[in-house]
């Protein structure tokens, strides 16, 4: 009883070996979950953009521009990421990040109108102010979350609106410039045709990602967001791990203002609301589980270099920043729902899809 | 499931109300209090009406928003829903070339609404994505197609049957203080309110929302058809963000396509202030009017306060912030009284 | 027990022919048939992961079946789904109850008969006179307008088995309704089983407490890694056949307790030990390697005790004792940090990260033992920790970096016990180690908590199941109305004992 | 090795030198897209493209935003136009992309953004303090010198309009000492209901006001809306920066006295043409004619040396307002 097969064409051969050769080597470095889907579409978009318009998309400027770009954009997504990772969400990055650099800003024209001299050496110290505010910032976050009890998104929304008023306030509304030209020159250099800034956001994202998936305090986190209850029947204090996690956010925060500044030498209330929601975009498409509990440091800087690829990609094709709008939308819902399409598919009829635990 | 413990701490339960209103309530009395002693122009009927004016487009966004609340998930689309069917709507009717009238434009952002929402519903249900997911993308969307491809004008003179009611009142009284105005849109988003609450309280369907809001998965076991109830839902929510819209723009006497969209956080903040889950499964009408109530009667009178001008946003945040810390001080508060009697549940805040 | 008249059997209402399910790699049912006749309890057994639940999902629609038939009333599908199940008469009470946590108890017990019956209007009054219908004829004490969420899970099991009463099943499925239950609610529940079942309703019921099994059911049918052993008449069947068809070996349920050392120290000391509205006046010691049981009826105060001693619920008066030292317990970190360990009695959400890895898990509760010198995680020595606790608790599971949501009761049971061995505690309190545990595991955790007390910690034990008390405790704490009425030792520690002094 | 952003094309040779007509694309920034006042200077950036055989066209965001407009103007640094003219959310926030655009040899030119550094040639319609002098100067004649009046502004950090209302205020305390300010300006976040619910607050606050001027374009509609409802339109003056299709119809009922505004194509207009005019190596200087109505005789403005002012303001009443069309 032997049923017929038709031999097997060359082509077909050639193919399947080469499709094992490419799972191996997928396998081989194997990122999981969000980081993952998103080199994938990173690799989409890069490729498209190439293809429809090189002489612009591939232009030394242009890539620079992409790392130059994504850094602030990056670090506040981070932090959005470290704050969904326990469950929450923090609205008030953006907020912190300008009081920040606004304080920065504030202590430089100050110091360098006495001594200019003295102002620059002390950049260190105006640079830890800065971080500092971002730490305030995030304590109050967090004592209010993890003390008083409020929901993070409306706690979050709260201080936003404070933040963003003190900032207001402060600055009688105009922009502020100046910067210490330590971190102006941060700002334009680069190291290997390698903007400096996204060597520090480089730097954040790996200190983050040992931080969340190699220390204790990492699981901490990560188990406080996956089920708050079992967390403190396992002794995690989590009052503490909250507070932590949101001055985290905050340092980040603060760390995002300093970017800011090295970027471009103003401060202002103003400077990158249009983030807000952006960050959420990223922190999803980059894995993480807005319940809580999961998320993948690698996504998120993924998510964020494919969301600056696209956009730059937009206006090297003229399009408009409302399709820019558009497509970013669906490119989000589009993963999202392939993502579970491809997940039910392997597994077709589990209700509770068992999640891989990543990091 | 013992009878014990049914005494003092039972009725202030009642008088707190499931979701908190009962504090919520005192809140709004308190802080109407404070801003009279503050300044007396404030305790006046135009003062009222005004407040209740400037509550209807938010009241209804949020009934909206509050019906997904309720089902577990998070909306962050019905302002891009209710711009999209709106500005379309006064562009379709500009000339109003059919002659359709006001009936015309209603049902036609309401079609343009549900469409919206629709594809809302079907992405979460059939997906069985996460709700904030899905509305941040077609918020994008929507926003965007109404943009590059509907129009962006800022349009000043609406079609004459939409403009007609823009300037109807319900009541005018003419007082020591001035005139006071209230304006005839009020009707609408009282109905949708009173109809909204009978339909969460008094039908299967809003128990449905309840019931998928607590547990979804036992939801689908105890056969409640979840993914028509969330289609349902998130059409529903579409058709109210084009009421919304609609009142917006009538009210406004303009259809500027550049505004309502960036505001959704404070709707959401309004939801859950008034008692509503971020987790899904709790939330009233009740407590969403005084939400939105609280939020309106701060951002209307900071001026008449004396705040200054720069410290309105820093003063927004900080009200924000009590008016919710007091919230989750007091719901801690009975937690810890509710743990010393020992019913079993008190576990998880009793830190 | 009347045994089912054995001349010409009523056609079965319910049948499943072949039922093959995978998850994944995981086989969880490899062609399972059975029927259900109207009038019988029909009782499942078998060890964690065998397979019931996912059975009994199958029928009522929640999971689809990769192949085989499910026949109602002769009449064949390839697969149900929930509401077409309750449409033809299938009730569940699902072992995670499957319940609204948000409405109230009232509203949980009839919501889904409503549902069922297609109605469009809800009104609270004729949910709650339908709710207290049920709930008086079981003759139980409930507050129906209590939100579900703050039962305790007896509660919430008494709630979900109200709900699956209320409309008039044809089949009534209850998977492990008992779990959570004493032994007075067990024999209410039992009474109206019976009353069901004389009244033509056939019952499909799982139990890993084989005595119950035997008492209520006419047959039982036994499944072992998702195969169909055997079906036999109950009367031809004794705990101990039951067990070894499902394990395939023997086991024993005997007491053994080691003789203590006669020096063994006192780890843990309390006394006095009071909390306002919930126990009082509650002293005693428990001395290293001694395994001390504590029962009592559901609402004793038994697991207030528990919780204070663990620092989650502190406690007003009294003082407590470790290795003689006075120890503050205002919260849980305090407890841990003298030394006590508890495995709540709530699992799955107050002892698990089901979506998290086994491995985190385990080392939930002592990230800060297993990191190196420069506060890193050391992956060697979780590894090493993770290794150890497997074999040693033999827990089953593919890897180490599987999500326990995809263990069995038993296996995730083992690994909220790897969680506090991982930590090494003086001392261990445990409620209901064993709830839906099947025997053969059950044995073997009560063999791993015998060597954990031989290594010298103090154990507490909570539970309901009384011949597990005697099976290895040393001695027994019985509470009563939050305070202890008796102390059995030695002699005294038997079954009848327990039940008695409990009840009185 | 190390390096600056601005190293790659610094000597490049193709990034000057783009001089001849064809070929040569011009592209302005706005601040947002899609609003009137931009469509408007669309159409002038078109017609003008059109005129000259350049490639000409703008960019925005899809909101006002200065994140957005650096990340635009980043990215067309890269499409290395010959001009990037740009009306600035914050031309603070602008300095350091601007420099790299610069550095590679594009010209910059601003509109609407007085201290602007690294633009090579930043054009107003007009003197700031000069335009606020003048809607007070209306303001004043219409409550007749007395009276409280108060000044609305989109943004506490739009500083055109900190600079319209601070001269106006100026203007008033030298010459209506009658008058009286009774707020300090008040923040519509450039949203006609939000400046209708401010407006209001202030008529319930000051029964007795008789001023309003307003300086984003959607703050007069809503303070005229508030205005009309409150049935004052004959007793309260109000005033301010608008344009003629969103004020026409509070024109209409004189719940808006007057508009004062800037034709928003010749402004685009404008800045090309000084582009073209650098970019074929002339110079913009004191007395410069561009040959756009407004734009004929260029001023410089003390204190700043890329500063150049045109005399573009335009007031209109209900029936001025009705010769324009946008
Ligand atoms: N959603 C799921 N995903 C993956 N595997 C699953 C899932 N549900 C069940 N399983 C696996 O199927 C097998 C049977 O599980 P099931 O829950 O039916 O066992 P059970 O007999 O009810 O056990 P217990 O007595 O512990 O309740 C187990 O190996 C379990 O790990
Ligand atoms: N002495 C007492 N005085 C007043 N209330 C009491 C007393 N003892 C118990 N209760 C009450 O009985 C109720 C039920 O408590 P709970 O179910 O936690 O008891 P338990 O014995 O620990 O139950 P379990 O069987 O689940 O372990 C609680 O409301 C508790 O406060
Ligand atoms: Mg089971
Ligand atoms: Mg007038």
């Amino acid at each position: 009883m032997k049923t017929t097969r038709p031999e097997q064409s060359p082509l077909d051969r050639l193919n399947t070996t080469v499709d094992a050769g490419w799972g191996r080597l997928i396998n081989r470095v194997s990122p999981q979950g969000g980081a993952r889907r998103m080199l994938g579409l990173l690799i989409m978009a890069f490729a498209l953009f190439s293809v429809l318009n090189p002489a612009v998309f591939l232009s030394a400027t242009n890539l620079q521009n992409i790392a130059l770009a994504a850094p602030e954009i990056g670090v506040i997504a981070l932090a959005m990421m470290l704050a969904m990772l326990t469950g929450g969400i923090d609205l008030s990055l953006v907020s912190i990040a300008n009081l920040s650099a606004i304080t920065m800003s504030t202590l430089y024209t100050t110091m360098a109108a006495a001594d200019p001299g003295q102002a620059e050496r002390l950049a260190p110290v105006i640079l830890l102010a800065g971080l500092a505010v971002g730490l305030l910032g995030g304590l109050i976050n967090g004592l209010l979350v993890s003390v008083v009890g409020i929901t993070p998104i409306l706690a979050t929304l709260g201080t936003m609106q404070v933040y963003n008023g003190v900032a207001v306030v402060w600055t009688g509304g105009t922009t502020l410039s100046g910067s210490p030209s330590a971190l102006t020159n941060l700002g334009i250099s680069t190291v290997g045709g390698i903007p400096a800034l996204f060597v520090v956001f480089v730097v954040v994202a790996v200190a983050l990602g040992v931080l969340v998936s190699r220390t204790p305090l990492g699981l901490r986190i990560q188990l406080q967001g996956a089920n708050p209850t079992a967390a403190r029947y396992s002794g995690i204090a989590s009052r503490r791990i909250l507070l932590s996690t949101y001055v985290l956010t905050g340092l980040l925060g603060g760390i995002a203002g300093s970017l800011f500044i090295a970027r471009n030498p103003i401060a202002s209330a103003d400077y990158g609301a249009s983030y807000v929601l952006l960050v959420i975009v990223i922190a999803v498409l980059g894995g993480t589980d807005p319940k809580g509990g999961f998320a993948s440091v690698l996504g998120v800087v993924l998510a964020t270099l494919t969301l600056q690829i696209v956009a730059s990609g937009f206006t090297a094709m003229r399009l408009s920043a409302y399709e820019y709008g558009i497509a970013q939308g669906l490119i989000l819902v589009v993963v999202m729902a392939y993502d579970e399409v491809r997940r039910r598919w392997a597994r077709p009829v589990s209700r509770r899809p068992a999640r891989r635990a990543s990091s | 499931m013992t009878a014990r413990g049914v005494t003092a701490g039972a009725v202030a339960h009642r008088l707190r109300g499931s979701n908190n209103e009962g504090i919520l309530a005192i809140v709004l009395v308190l802080l109407v209090v404070g801003m009279s002693i503050a300044n007396p122009a404030f305790f006046t009927l135009p003062t009222a009406f005004s407040i209740l004016r400037s509550s209807i487009v938010p009241l209804i966004l949020a009934l909206g928003v509050l019906l997904v609340i309720i089902s577990g998930g998070i909306d962050v689309s019905f302002a891009a829903i209710a711009v999209f069917a709106a500005y379309t709507t006064v562009m379709v009717f500009e000339g109003d070339t059919f002659g359709l009238g006001l009936v015309g434009a209603v049902v036609s952002a309401l079609i343009i609404g549900a469409l919206l929402g629709l594809v809302n519903g079907f992405l979460i249900a059939r997906f069985r994505l996460p709700t904030l997911i899905v509305t941040l993308g077609t918020q994008g969307i929507f926003n965007g197609v109404l943009l590059a491809y509907v129009g962006s004008r800022y349009i000043a003179n609406l079609p004459d049957p939409m403009a007609a009611i823009s300037t109807t009142n319900l009541i005018e009284v003419t007082t020591a203080g001035g005139h006071a105005y209230l304006h005839v849109l009020v009707i609408p988003a009282a109905i949708l309110a009173l109809a909204l609450s009978l339909v969460l309280r008094r039908t299967m369907f809003g128990r449905s929302i309840y019931a998928i809001g607590g547990d979804i998965d036992a939801a689908r076991r105890a056969g409640i058809r979840v993914t028509r109830i969330q289609l349902v839902v998130y059409v529903v929510v579409g058709m109210m963000a084009a009421v919304a819209g609609m009142i917006y723009m009538i009210m406004g006497r303009s259809a500027n396509p550049h505004e309502l969209v960036g505001g959704e956080l404070d709707i959401i903040a309004a939801v859950v202030l008034g008692g509503a889950s971020i987790f899904g499964g709790r939330g009233s009408v009740l407590g969403t009017v005084l939400g939105v109530l609280l939020i309106q009667v701060i951002n209307n009178s900071l001026t008449l306060a004396g705040v200054p001008s720069a410290w309105q946003r820093t003063a927004v945040g900080v009200l924000l912030v009590i008016g919710v810390g007091v919230q989750a001080l007091a719901a801690r508060g009975t937690w810890r009284a509710r743990g010393r009697l020992g019913i079993n549940t008190a576990r998880e805040v009793t830190a | 027990m009347p045994p089912a008249t054995p001349s010409s059997p009523p056609p079965p209402v319910l049948a499943v022919r072949d039922i093959v399910k995978t998850y994944g790699g995981v086989t969880a049912l490899r062609g399972v048939s059975l029927d259900v006749l109207p009038g019988e309890v029909l009782c499942l057994a078998g060890e964690n992961g065998s397979g019931k639940s996912t059975l009994i999902k199958i029928i009522s629609g929640v999971e689809r079946p990769d192949s085989g038939e499910i026949v109602i009333d002769g009449a064949g599908y390839r697969s149900m789904d929930p509401t077409g199940a309750i449409n033809r008469g299938i009730q569940v009470i699902y072992q995670d109850f499957s319940l609204f946590p948000n409405l109230s108890v009232a509203e949980n017990i009839v919501l889904t008969s409503a549902v069922a019956d297609r109605r469009r209007f809800y009104s609270d009054r004729a949910a709650r006179a339908g709710a207290q219908a049920i709930v008086d004829d079981l003759g139980l004490d409930v507050d129906l307008d209590t939100d579900v969420e703050r039962l305790s899970v007896a509660d919430k099991q008494l709630t979900a088995i109200c709900r699956a009463l209320v409309n008039d099943a044809r089949v009534l499925i209850m998977d492990e309704p008992t779990a959570a239950l004493t032994h007075t609610e067990v024999d209410r529940l039992f009474a109206v089983v019976e009353r069901l079942r004389s009244s033509g309703v056939a019952l499909i019921f799982v139990s890993h407490k084989l005595d119950e099994v035997l008492r209520i059911s006419q047959r039982v049918t036994v499944l072992r890694s998702g195969e169909h052993v055997i079906t036999s008449a109950s009367q031809d069947l004794d705990p101990r056949a039951i067990a070894q068809h499902m394990t395939g070996r023997e086991l024993d349920e005997s007491r053994q307790v080691t003789e203590l050392e006669p020096d063994a120290g006192v780890v843990l000391e309390v006394e006095r030990l009071g909390l306002r509205g919930a126990y009082r006046d509650v002293s005693f010691s428990l001395r290293r390697g001694e395994i001390l049981g504590v029962a009592g009826l559901l609402g004793s105060g038994r697991t207030e005790i528990a919780e204070s001693l663990f620092g989650a619920l502190p406690h007003d008066t009294g003082t407590v004792k470790v290795d003689g030292k006075p120890v503050r317990l205002r919260s849980i970190r305090d407890a841990i940090g003298a030394g006590i360990g508890y495995v709540p009695e709530d699992r799955l959400t107050e002892g698990l990260f089901l979506d998290k890895s086994i491995s985190d898990n385990i080392i939930a509760g002592s990230p800060d033992q297993h990191a190196n010198r420069g506060r890193m995680l050391d992956r060697r020595a979780v590894r090493k920790t993770i290794g150890g606790l497997f074999t040693r608790l033999r827990v089953k599971a593919p890897d180490a970096h599987a999500p326990v949501r995809s263990l069995s009761g038993g296996n995730a049971q083992r690994v909220v016990l790897a969680k506090w061995l991982a930590r090494r505690p003086r001392v261990l309190i445990l409620n209901g180690p064993t709830v839906g545990v099947d025997v053969g595991s059950k044995a073997e955790i009560l063999g791993i908590l015998r060597s954990e007390a031989a290594d010298g910690r103090g154990i507490l034990i909570i539970s309901d199941d009384a011949p597990e008390l005697v099976a290895c405790c040393h001695r027994v704490l019985v509470v009563r109305h939050g305070r202890i009425v008796e102390v059995l030792q030695g002699d005294e520690v038997t079954v009848d004992a327990i039940r008695e002094k409990v009840a009185a | 090795g190390c390096g600056t952003v601005n190293d790659g094309a610094a000597g490049d040779p193709s990034a000057t030198g783009r001089t001849s007509a064809s070929g040569t694309t011009m592209v302005t920034v706005v601040k947002v897209k899609g609003i009137a006042w931009f469509d408007r200077m669309d159409e002038g950036v078109k017609a003008y493209g059109q005129e000259k055989g350049i490639d000409t066209r703008t960019e925005g965001g899809d909101d006002i935003s200065p994140e957005k407009q650096i990340q635009i103007i980043q990215n067309l640094i890269a499409q290395q136009p010959a001009a990037i003219t740009v009306v600035p959310n914050s031309p603070e926030a602008l300095s350091s992309v601007l420099a790299q655009a610069k550095a590679k040899g594009i010209i910059t030119v601003a509109h609407e953004a007085t201290g602007i550094k690294n633009a090579d040639v930043d054009i107003e319609a007009f003197d700031n303090a000069v335009y606020g002098q003048k809607i007070m100067k209306s303001l004043g004649e219409c409550m007749g010198g007395q009276g409280d009046y108060v000044q609305f502004v989109g943004g506490l950090t739009a500083k055109t309009h900190m600079e319209w209302v601070g001269a106006a205020h100026e203007y008033q305390q030298a010459n209506f000492s009658g008058m009286k300010r009774v707020e300090d300006p008040i923040e519509s976040t450039d949203n006609e209901t939000t400046a209708y619910q401010k407006a209001k607050e202030v008529l319930a606050k000051y029964p007795n006001i008789k001023g309003f001027q307003g300086s984003s374009g959607n703050d007069v509609p809503g303070i005229a809306r508030a205005v009309e409802e409150a049935g004052k339109e004959k007793d309260v003056c109000v005033m301010g920066t608008s344009i003629p299709s969103a004020a026409s119809k509070y024109l209409a009922t004189g719940s808006i006295d007057k508009i004062f505004f800037w034709d928003p194509a010749l402004a685009g207009k404008a800045q090309l043409e000084i582009a073209r005019i650098l970019s074929t190596g002339g110079k913009i200087e004191p007395g410069t004619d561009l040959g756009i109505e407004g734009y004929h005789s260029l001023k410089k403005l003390d204190g700043y040396d890329n500063v150049f002012l045109g005399d573009a303001a335009i007031e209109a009443d209900a029936e001025a307002a009705k010769k324009y069309d946008f």
